[in-house]
Order: structure tokens, then C-alpha cells, then sequence
């Protein structure tokens, strides 16, 4: 979690000095639900992600620098630059990538299901989506299919409750997405998506679940996005302020640390050790990134056709 | 010359549909985030304040749900607009667009009339990538029953927005995400700007260049630097591409004997084809060189800015183009 | 029902002595989702409707010369034989089409549903679908979109266990539609619809909701193609024949006859009046389409842009 | 000569599928009554009972969903074959076709592969109407990325599909379901048939005419007829229309100096267009005639027979276009 949250700040601050092309989606206050559902994945496994992706590219393993480089638009990074934010792919861990097409994700996370199912290795997809796609068609047919095959593949609503600028209660009647799953004849659990034990947890069960061939499950996690939806949007205009300071205390990094605290984990100074660390992994990401050369307009026509 | 103001792109499409719907009450709105926020683009600033939520109302991410009620509503004598926002994401609601908007008029034998209009943003601006940066008008215009249209200034997108709303028929309307805040003159009074009338946006005799949205500003500022070289270019926007305007790109590549199609879509199986092989034919005895075609690369949208600039039809290429063209 | 059974027989009779173009689906067998849901419905109420849509045309006031002439593709039919079985559309009577795109009428009705809320004018869509509309996205798009927006709607499934030789339970884990309307927060019922009384019944209570702003209902009619799915399939050989048997007592013209005889609300030759009555009128509309000329070759650019 | 049995071409089809599916187990089958029906037109028949449930499954009625798990698996080591049964259909997929699997190798920087291939069947047979005729082939050449492979006989389509799933990228298989019964010559043993290859199916040297799928039979039977005039044709069907084998029409045009393109699908904005601005522009000196298309009338499909035939090509309509071409 410390990695996505500094290597997103570190984005962010990269953004705002205005060298970086495209807009960007920020994941911080949502590391939690990457972090606890990704703990259970091998590099072998799959993950299907958003334009909010950043976070789940990291946490399924695709290397800091290289993701650095790529949203930068660098050659250097892991697509050389071709795809930015909301285009990383990294077969190396299994990353079907972030998207820029809303919900498109999730029948291609029950294909990547279909293919390990037909290899019968044992391994999962795991498919990350917001509550917008929730009322697109992706979502339903995607899932149906998932079901229907009692594929391996679990399915990640991050409810951060909006849309752009779209409160979720007034694009549906039905804003408890967990109970959706009924619709599909499969599991649904909803939880708190900030607690990172609680995601742990229960996606651990899940993803047991379809590793055993038991079929797919949906989890909608309760999170939110304090900042805007991209970077640009001041995020306020269309939300309480009294229900963005309430969700910042719940930020998912405090609660852990704190958590820790109390249980006698860890000490505040180790905290503060892996924080410098990071902070060292972070700053030699955005030094690579911007090392890197410009990339070689040669190159534009390569990788139309396979 | 009758009076006229200097407002953005985006302002005058927001007149166009503030205008119409105060004017008729059976135009409705619907989009992403066309509500209370007025819209990504600013394309609909305003209007949910004046008309409500009744009337301009913010959609889930359901393109095709969208679209299809786009065309249950106006086949139950309501004039609807949906916004797509990004054109990239009609993808999601082509069986809506062509099977149903489309296709209804001709199978019911003409009882039925389906008043609907698509409205989206094309086009790259800044890195906007391959997923948010498409221009496959030419799917649209592919198909019978559909009109094109693609606005290059906001005195346009004004007017012609008003046609396509008052349009008995389903309009894609699509603007280009690069313009929006853009400004330009645009008359005062009331008027609307006719489908299938091209805009002669420059006279010259030595070469025409037809060229749609963005690419009309590039075609005009090749042409102005051409003129120094001596080099007269004549500059046509058809406006629409269906219906197609015919007659005044002939009539130009009649007298100049050259023609360029700038595009910023792919060529391949394109616009830019099906005029090259309109005025090839019709204007074959006038031709002095073989039409000449500068589209995007055939690639997706690099996001890389180097690549993206690399991908797509400049000015430079542009000068480059006529220049060659004027010596062969 | 008597003359859409009857309709649909002449149909299927003058089809197999091969003088009618293209492919057919007759909804024989189903008669009574049409009619009880229809009755309830005035000219100016919208109805969608779907590839097998000859008994929603007729129960929604085409006229029955015009739909037959129409599905024999001559120029007298309702949309001048440009359309056929699967394009059947009347303005004058709210009929917004038979389609041959599965599910596409959804969010069509949605949309007539909202123009009539616009107006205010107390008018409703109806929109007839079968089973396999159930897991295609337009049924997800359409009925979240009438439930976000409150509009005057009724979904009617006509789940008749396949989807051309598909049975329902092979494509999804629920196979309860009413269940589904959960997922978008409008109730849903599921009732015998071959039991015309039952379909009135509930209809006119989901019909009156609407009427009244209450928002749209799902009702899931059980019913059954005792024919093959279109004229040409003997639809014997995917599914048993005990259940074609059994479903062929069910018989919902049959079961209405007995039931009104058994209560002395009609006489055994007033039914057969009824008969002949409808016999007359149908070999009436056949006559009609039959010595209709043929289609002027000169009109077939007409009516492409309005 | 190798030994050929005749056999009909969906046969033909079920046979490279079943080779394919034997050599390679990554293969596997998905579609509407693709399963144990052994499809609509047959076009599975004894797959499913030779692979079972597990390769070949039934799908419900979910294009899209359909697409997406194709591209999904092929990004996951599969080799998927997606069948959508009728082309009309795959409107409802266009977003997972377009933005997912003709785009990821390109975006990925190579690090991706997506070798699905989609099939689905077009064009009229006997009054199929509005829904389930259509020809839109050309949209998918307008996109970077896809492959377009248009097959016209029971050998090439063997031939062909065993290209197409052997493809490292997304290819779109569309057969003709008017053939789908025809029979033809189909060699006995294991061949492929390589993507750009065009076919030169006739020779001649007055007139050349390009044709794909339905329209190369049609072709054939007019170049037949005008024979008997004197009039000799040279009929090229392209196969694949991406790759596109220009070369071989050019060749045959700087022979003949005319050209007569008929395309099944509308001309506004199609393959009909692009070939004829590739000839206009690369053949400009050698053409004695503008570059004609024959192409179905701009219209919807109407179901009415009379209305149908009035808006395809037809052999009378190629013979009379011939005639004019020659005379000019
Ligand atoms: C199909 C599609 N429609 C519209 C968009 C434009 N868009 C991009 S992000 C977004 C909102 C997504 O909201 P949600 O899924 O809740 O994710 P969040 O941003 O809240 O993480 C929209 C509408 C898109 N990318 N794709
Ligand atoms: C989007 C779409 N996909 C596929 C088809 C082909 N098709 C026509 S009817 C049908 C089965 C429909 O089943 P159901 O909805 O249950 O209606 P029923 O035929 O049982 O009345 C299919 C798959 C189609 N028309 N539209
Ligand atoms: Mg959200
Ligand atoms: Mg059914």
C-alpha cells in the first residue's frame, strides 16, 4: 500500500509540473482492496483493471520503474510508452491491463479464466472494476458467462460511490452491488473495502473458491476516491466536504498502521523505515522515467499485426 | 454581414441546444455527466440549471441503454440528444445506431421517423490515447439511413447543430474534443446551416484540399504558408458527410486539377477513399495527377506524444504533400 | 388468442407451401402473455416486441389483412413487405416493432416510456422478450435505465426454456428471471403464462403501477413453444418429448375454454361461433395479402433519410 | 494436381476447425448453437461431440460477453474461436472487437498476442431482411489491427480458416451463408492458404472485375456471358481484403486498363472505395476507363424479394456495367 500510495503522489506531483502527456486517474484511498485481493495471486494468475489501474498494476507485480516510465509515456516503460495510464499490460505477471473502456475488463478477466480452466492449472482471474460499470452491459454478460461456466474468477467492485461526478444512487435503484450477485446465481459479499485484513480476507476465500472449482463470486468493496476523479478535477464541486473528511479518516494505510500499532506488530520507527524505503524505490522510479530518451517516432507503425 | 461574437466551440453548441429546446418541448438531453455537471467538455453548461432534470438528465454508463432510448423515445414523438461524450464509446451502442436508428424509417415504409441525435467528440487532443481518441465517422457514413455530420467552427457547430436537431432522422453529430475551447465568430440571430452544402473556406486554383473538422485549421494553415511559396490552395469542409457535397469539390477539382483529402481517420477504407474514387471517376478527364490521400498511420493512438504526432496528418505533412503534388 | 392461434396457422400453412420469402418464428403456444397483457393497453401505449412478434403485432391492434400481407412481404402489408415477420411497426397503434435483434426492444421501450413521461400524458411501454434476452446487455441496460428514472414500463419475459435449442439453464445460474429484477430494484413476479386469467391479473396490477409513476415491473410469464423455433425446425430433437407433450395439455386457448365452459360463462357452440368467426376474418386477410400485387422495384430507395 | 473430393463448404469448414482443434489444444469453440446443435448452419457439426463441452460451448445470447472472454483467454495462452453466427450480430461486440482485441498488441508494445478469431456469416439468402444480411466488412478493415478474410469457395475457406487460426492476431472470418451448402472442389490433404494472396479466378484481358465472397460467383457467371459477346473478363477475388493484395490487381489493370469493382455491401465509404482510389491513384496512367462499382444500392436490406434483388448486384447488373465499361 505504501508503494502505490507514494509512487501515486509522486505521479500526481509529476502531473502538476506539467511534463506528463494524457490525464491521469488516481487510486489513492483505495490501496486497500488491491493490496488485500492481490496478497493471493501468483504471477501466474490474472488481473483485469480500469483507468484507476495504477494500483492494481503494481500490486499484481508489474516492476515500479516501468510503470513510472510508461505513464510518463517513456520508451522505457513496460509498453514503451504506447499506452500511458489507462494501457498497462504486462504478460510477465499476468496483467491483462488497465482500460480505458469502462467495465470492458470483466469478460475478458472470465476468458482468462476459461483459458487456465481449460488448462486446468489452477490458476484465477481476478477482475477490478468501479461501481460505473456496474449498470453496463460488460458487467452482466461478463459475469452470466463467468457463471454459467463456473469459471475461476473473481469479480472486485470498488464502490468509491461516484461515477466522474455521478452520484451511484442516481443512476440505479439497486446501490447494493454485492446483492447483484444473486442475479447470477453466484456469491455476493459486500465489505469495507479500507480494511485491508477484511479484503484479505475475504477474497482469500474467494479466490480458494475458484481455485477449487466452485465458480466465481463478487465482492463489493466500500471505499472512496479523495481526490478528484482525475488529476485536474478539484474533486469538490459535486460532493460534502463533511463526507470526504469522514473518508480520509478512514484512509486504509492509517488504519493498518495503527491497527499494528496496537496490536504490538510493529513499532512506529519500523513504520517509518519501509516508508523511506519506498520512498527511495519511488524516487529511483521517477529518476529512471525521466532519464529516460524520447521515444522513436520510427517506431509508430510497429505491432499493428501479430 | 449580420452581427456576430467571438464565443468557444463549446458555448455555441450549448446556444444551439438552449435555443431548440426552449423552442420545443420535446427535446430532451441525456449523457455521462451531462447533468448537473454540465458536462466533460462543458458541452452542456447551463442546461440542466435552466431545464431540469426531466429534460437533461445524467446516465449511467450505458451506452447502448442510452441509445436505444434514444430511439424508443423519439419513435414516441420526443426529439431526443444523447451525448456519448467520447465518440470512442458508441462502440458500445452500434447495434442501436445501425440496426435500429437507422434502419427503422426504411422497413417500416416510412411510418415511422426516428428524430434522434447522437452527439459525440472525436479526435486527439493531447495524448487523449487509443481509447479516447478515435475518428471512424466513416462506419457511420457506411451505413443507409444515417447522417454525418462534423463541424470545424463554432459558427458551425451552431447552425448545424440546429439542423441536425430539427433533422427528422437520426444525426451523428461529432465534434472534435480539440476545438471545444477554441473560439470563433458566430452570428447573433437566429439560423441553422443546411446538410450537404460544403464550405468553400478558402479560393485558390493550383490545388483543393478537402479536409473535415480539426484538419480543415490544418489545411488552412498549410495553405497560408503555401500562398508565400506561390502556391494557391483552395480549402473545402464538407461539413457533412452524409449527404456529401458533391458537386463543390468536382467543380473545384474541375478548375484546379489537383486534389488532396486530408483525414485525420485511417485511410483505409475511409472517407478519403470514397471521395478519391468519387472525383477519380467523375472528374477523370480533369485530373492532372492522381488524387493524393494524407490520413492518420494505419495504427491505433500511440499515447507516447512523439508517436501520437508521428501518427497523425501536420501541417508540415501537409505543405510537404502539396508541394509534391504541385510538381508531379 | 383464437385469432392469433388461427393467424399464425394460415401463416405457417401458407409458408410450407413455400410461396412465402424468409424465415419465420411463430408464437404459437404462447398466445397468452400477448393477450393478457394486451388487453389492458390503449392505441396509444407502446409495445417492443421480438422475432416472434406475430402475436404481439395482432394483440396490440395491427390490422390482421396488413400483418399478413406483411409477412408474405407484399406491398399491401403494414410496412409494404420491407419489413416482413421480423420488422412488423404501426404508429397508429403504439407498435414499435417486431425485431430481429434479441433484446433490443428493452431499452426501446424504456425510451417510449420516458418520451410519455415527458409528456405526462399517463401513457406505458410494454416490452415483450424471451428468455434468451435475459443475459444480453440490452436487458441490463434497459430495464436499470427505466428503474433509475422511475418510468411507466412493464418487462414481460416469455420464458419458454430454450433460446432456439439453447435450454435456459444452460447459459446462466439463475434461471428464475423474476429474481433478477432485484438487481435492479423493481419488483418481479413470476406466474404460469399459459393461464390467460393469471397474466391479466398480474399485468393490469404492474400496468396500473406504472400508470400511477410507480416505476416498472418484471414479469417473468412461464410458457412454451410447443412448435419448432422457426417454421422449418421440427424442434423435437433437443428437447424431450413428454415435456412437448406436457406442455401441449397446458394449452392456453384450451384451458381458458374449459375453464369459462366449466363455469357456465360460455357455451361450447358459442366458442365455435367464435371459431368460424375468426376463420372467416383470417382467410379474409389471406385472400388479401394473396391477390395483393407485387412490389414496384422503383420504390426500393424510398424512405431512407427522413 | 492434388486429389479433391466435392464437398459442401460449410463442410469444408467444419473440416479445418476439427484438423486445427486436433493438432492444437489451446483451441477451443464458443457460440450460439455452436454445441451440441452443431450450429445454425451447421457450421460445428460433430465438433462437440468429438471435444465435448469443455472446447466447444454453447453461449448465451452475449456478444459482447462472448468477444470479451475470447480476447481475454487469447491473452491468456487459448487460441479462442468466437462464432457469431449471423454478422448483424456482432454490432453488440464492436467495443471488445475494436478497442480490445485489435488494439492490445499495439498498445502493449508487442508484449501481448491476441489469436482470436471471430466468424460469423453475412449477405442475403433468400429474404433474410434488414437484420441478417449484412455486409459491413469494411468496417473492420477501416480498424488497424484485425485481419478481414472474405472466402469464396469450399477450398479457400478450408484453406483460409487454417490461417486464420494459426494467426498470432485477431482475425474476422466472414463467410457467406448463402454458400454455406454449395459444394466445390476441397483438396485431400492438409494445406493452408496464406492471408494476401489474391486469387486470379479467371484469366482475361478486356476488363478486369474485383469480388469478394458472393459477388466472385456472380462475377464468374457474367465474365461467362460476355464471352460469349467477345468480351473477355478477368475475375480477381482478393480473399483477404487486410492484408489487401494490391499488386496483383494492379498487374491485371495495367493489363486490361479498365476495372469494375462489385462489392455486396454499400459503396459509400467501402472496400468498393478504397480499391478503386488505390487503382485510380497507382494505375492513374493506365486506366482507359474510370474505375466502375457495382455495389448494393445505399439502402437497408428490404425483406420483399422484389425490393431485394432491386438492391443487390446481379449478374445482369455486372454483364450490362461490363458492356458499358468496354464501349467507353
Ligand atoms: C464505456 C465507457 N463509457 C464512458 C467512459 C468515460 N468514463 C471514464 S471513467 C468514468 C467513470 C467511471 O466510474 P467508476 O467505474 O465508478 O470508477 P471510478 O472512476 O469511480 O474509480 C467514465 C464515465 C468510459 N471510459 N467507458
Ligand atoms: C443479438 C442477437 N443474437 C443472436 C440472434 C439469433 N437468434 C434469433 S432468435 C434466438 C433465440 C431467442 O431465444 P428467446 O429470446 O428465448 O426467444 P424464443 O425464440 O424462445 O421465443 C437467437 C439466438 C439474434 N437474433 N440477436
Ligand atoms: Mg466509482
Ligand atoms: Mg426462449
Amino acid at each position: 500500500m505504501q508503494r502505490m500510495r507514494q509512487f501515486e503522489l509522486r505521479i500526481q506531483q509529476t502531473y502538476r509540473s506539467g511534463v506528463m502527456p494524457g490525464f491521469i486517474h488516481l487510486y489513492v484511498g483505495e490501496e486497500a482492496v488491491a493490496a488485500g485481493v492481490c496478497a493471493h495471486l501468483s504471477r501466474e494468475d490474472y488481473v483485469t483493471s480500469t483507468h484507476r489501474g495504477h494500483g492494481h498494476a503494481l500490486a499484481k507485480g508489474v516492476p515500479v520503474k516501468e510503470a513510472f516510465a510508461e505513464i510518463w509515456g517513456k520508451p522505457t516503460g513496460v509498453n514503451g510508452g504506447r499506452g500511458g495510464s489507462m494501457h498497462i499490460y504486462d504478460p510477465s505477471c499476468g496483467f491483462l491491463g488497465t482500460n480505458g473502456i469502462v467495465a470492458a475488463g470483466i469478460p475478458i478477466a472470465s476468458g482468462a479464466a476459461m483459458a487456465a480452466s481449460l488448462r486446468g492449472d489452477g490458476h484465477v482471474a481476478v477482475s477490478f472494476f468501479g461501481d460505473g460499470a456496474v449498470n453496463n452491459c460488460a458487467f452482466h454478460e461478463g459475469i452470466n458467462l463467468a457463471a454459467a461456466l463456473m469459471l475461476p474468477v473473481v469479480f472486485v467492485c470498488e464502490n468509491n460511490l461516484y461515477a466522474t461526478e455521478t452520484p451511484f444512487h442516481r443512476v440505479t435503484r439497486n446501490t447494493n452491488v454485492a446483492s447483484r450477485a444473486a442475479a447470477y446465481g453466484i456469491p455476493g459479499i459486500g465489505i469495507d473495502g479500507n480494511d485491508v485484513l477484511e479484503v484479505h480476507r475475504v477474497a482469500g476465500e474467494a479466490i480458494a473458491r475458484a481455485r477449487a472449482g466452485e465458480g466465481p463470486t463478487l465482492i463489493e468493496c466500500a471505499t472512496y476516491r479523495p481526490l478528484g476523479h482525475f488529476e485536474g478535477d478539484p474533486g469538490t464541486g459535486y460532493r460534502p466536504k463533511e463526507e470526504i473528511a469522514e473518508w480520509k479518516l478512514r484512509d486504509p494505510i492509517d488504519r493498518l498502521a495503527l491497527a499494528a500499532m496496537q496490536a504490538g506488530l510493529v513499532a512506529e520507527a519500523e513504520l517509518r523505515d519501509i516508508e523511506r524505503q519506498v520512498e527511495r524505490e519511488i524516487e529511483e522510479a521517477y529518476e529512471f522515467a525521466r532519464l529516460s530518451p524520447e521515444a522513436d517516432a520510427a517506431t509508430v507503425t510497429d505491432f499493428v499485426y501479430a | 454581414m449580420p452581427e456576430e461574437r467571438n464565443i468557444q466551440y463549446v458555448e455555441a453548441s450549448v446556444e444551439a441546444l438552449q435555443e431548440e429546446m426552449r423552442r420545443d418541448s420535446s427535446i430532451f438531453y441525456i449523457g455521462q455527466g451531462i447533468g448537473q455537471r454540465g458536462g466533460n467538455f462543458k458541452q452542456s453548461k447551463g442546461l440542466w440549471e435552466e431545464f431540469g432534470d426531466r429534460r437533461v438528465r445524467d446516465m449511467p454508463i450505458s451506452e447502448l441503454g442510452q441509445v436505444g432510448m434514444g430511439v424508443g423515445a423519439a419513435m414516441a414523438g420526443a426529439r431526443p440528444v444523447v451525448d456519448i461524450v467520447f465518440l470512442d464509446m458508441i462502440m458500445e451502442a452500434m447495434g442501436q445506431i445501425v440496426e435500429q436508428a437507422a434502419t427503422i424509417h426504411y422497413t417500416s415504409n416510412g411510418k415511422f421517423k426516428v428524430p434522434l441525435v447522437v452527439r459525440a467528440a472525436m479526435g486527439s487532443a493531447r495524448c487523449t490515447g487509443p481509447h479516447h481518441s478515435r475518428c471512424f465517422y466513416s462506419w457511420f457514413a457506411h451505413i443507409p439511413g444515417l447522417k454525418v455530420v462534423l463541424p470545424s467552427s463554432a459558427a458551425d457547430v451552431k447552425g448545424l447543430m440546429k439542423t441536425a436537431i430539427r433533422d427528422d432522422g437520426p444525426v451523428i453529430f461529432i465534434e472534435h474534443k480539440f476545438f471545444y475551447n477554441k473560439k470563433g465568430p458566430v452570428p447573433t440571430g437566429e439560423y441553422a446551416i443546411p446538410f450537404g452544402v460544403a464550405n468553400v473556406c478558402r479560393k485558390g486554383k493550383d490545388v483543393t484540399i478537402l479536409a473535415m473538422s480539426l484538419m480543415v485549421w490544418h489545411a488552412l494553415e498549410a495553405a497560408e504558408r503555401l500562398q508565400k511559396e506561390g502556391i494557391s490552395v483552395e480549402v473545402i469542409d464538407p461539413r457533412t458527410i452524409v449527404p456529401f457535397d458533391e458537386q463543390t469539390l468536382l467543380e473545384s477539382v474541375r478548375k484546379t486539377g489537383r486534389l488532396l483529402i486530408v483525414d485525420e481517420a485511417q485511410q483505409f477504407c475511409g472517407f478519403s477513399a470514397e471521395a478519391a474514387a468519387v472525383v477519380s471517376s467523375k472528374a477523370f478527364d480533369s485530373l492532372d495527377a492522381p488524387v493524393s490521400r494524407l490520413g492518420a498511420l494505419h495504427t491505433p493512438h500511440p499515447f507516447n506524444p512523439v508517436l501520437e504526432a508521428a501518427m497523425l496528418p501536420s501541417v508540415d505533412g501537409i505543405v510537404a504533400e502539396v508541394r509534391r503534388l504541385v510538381a508531379s
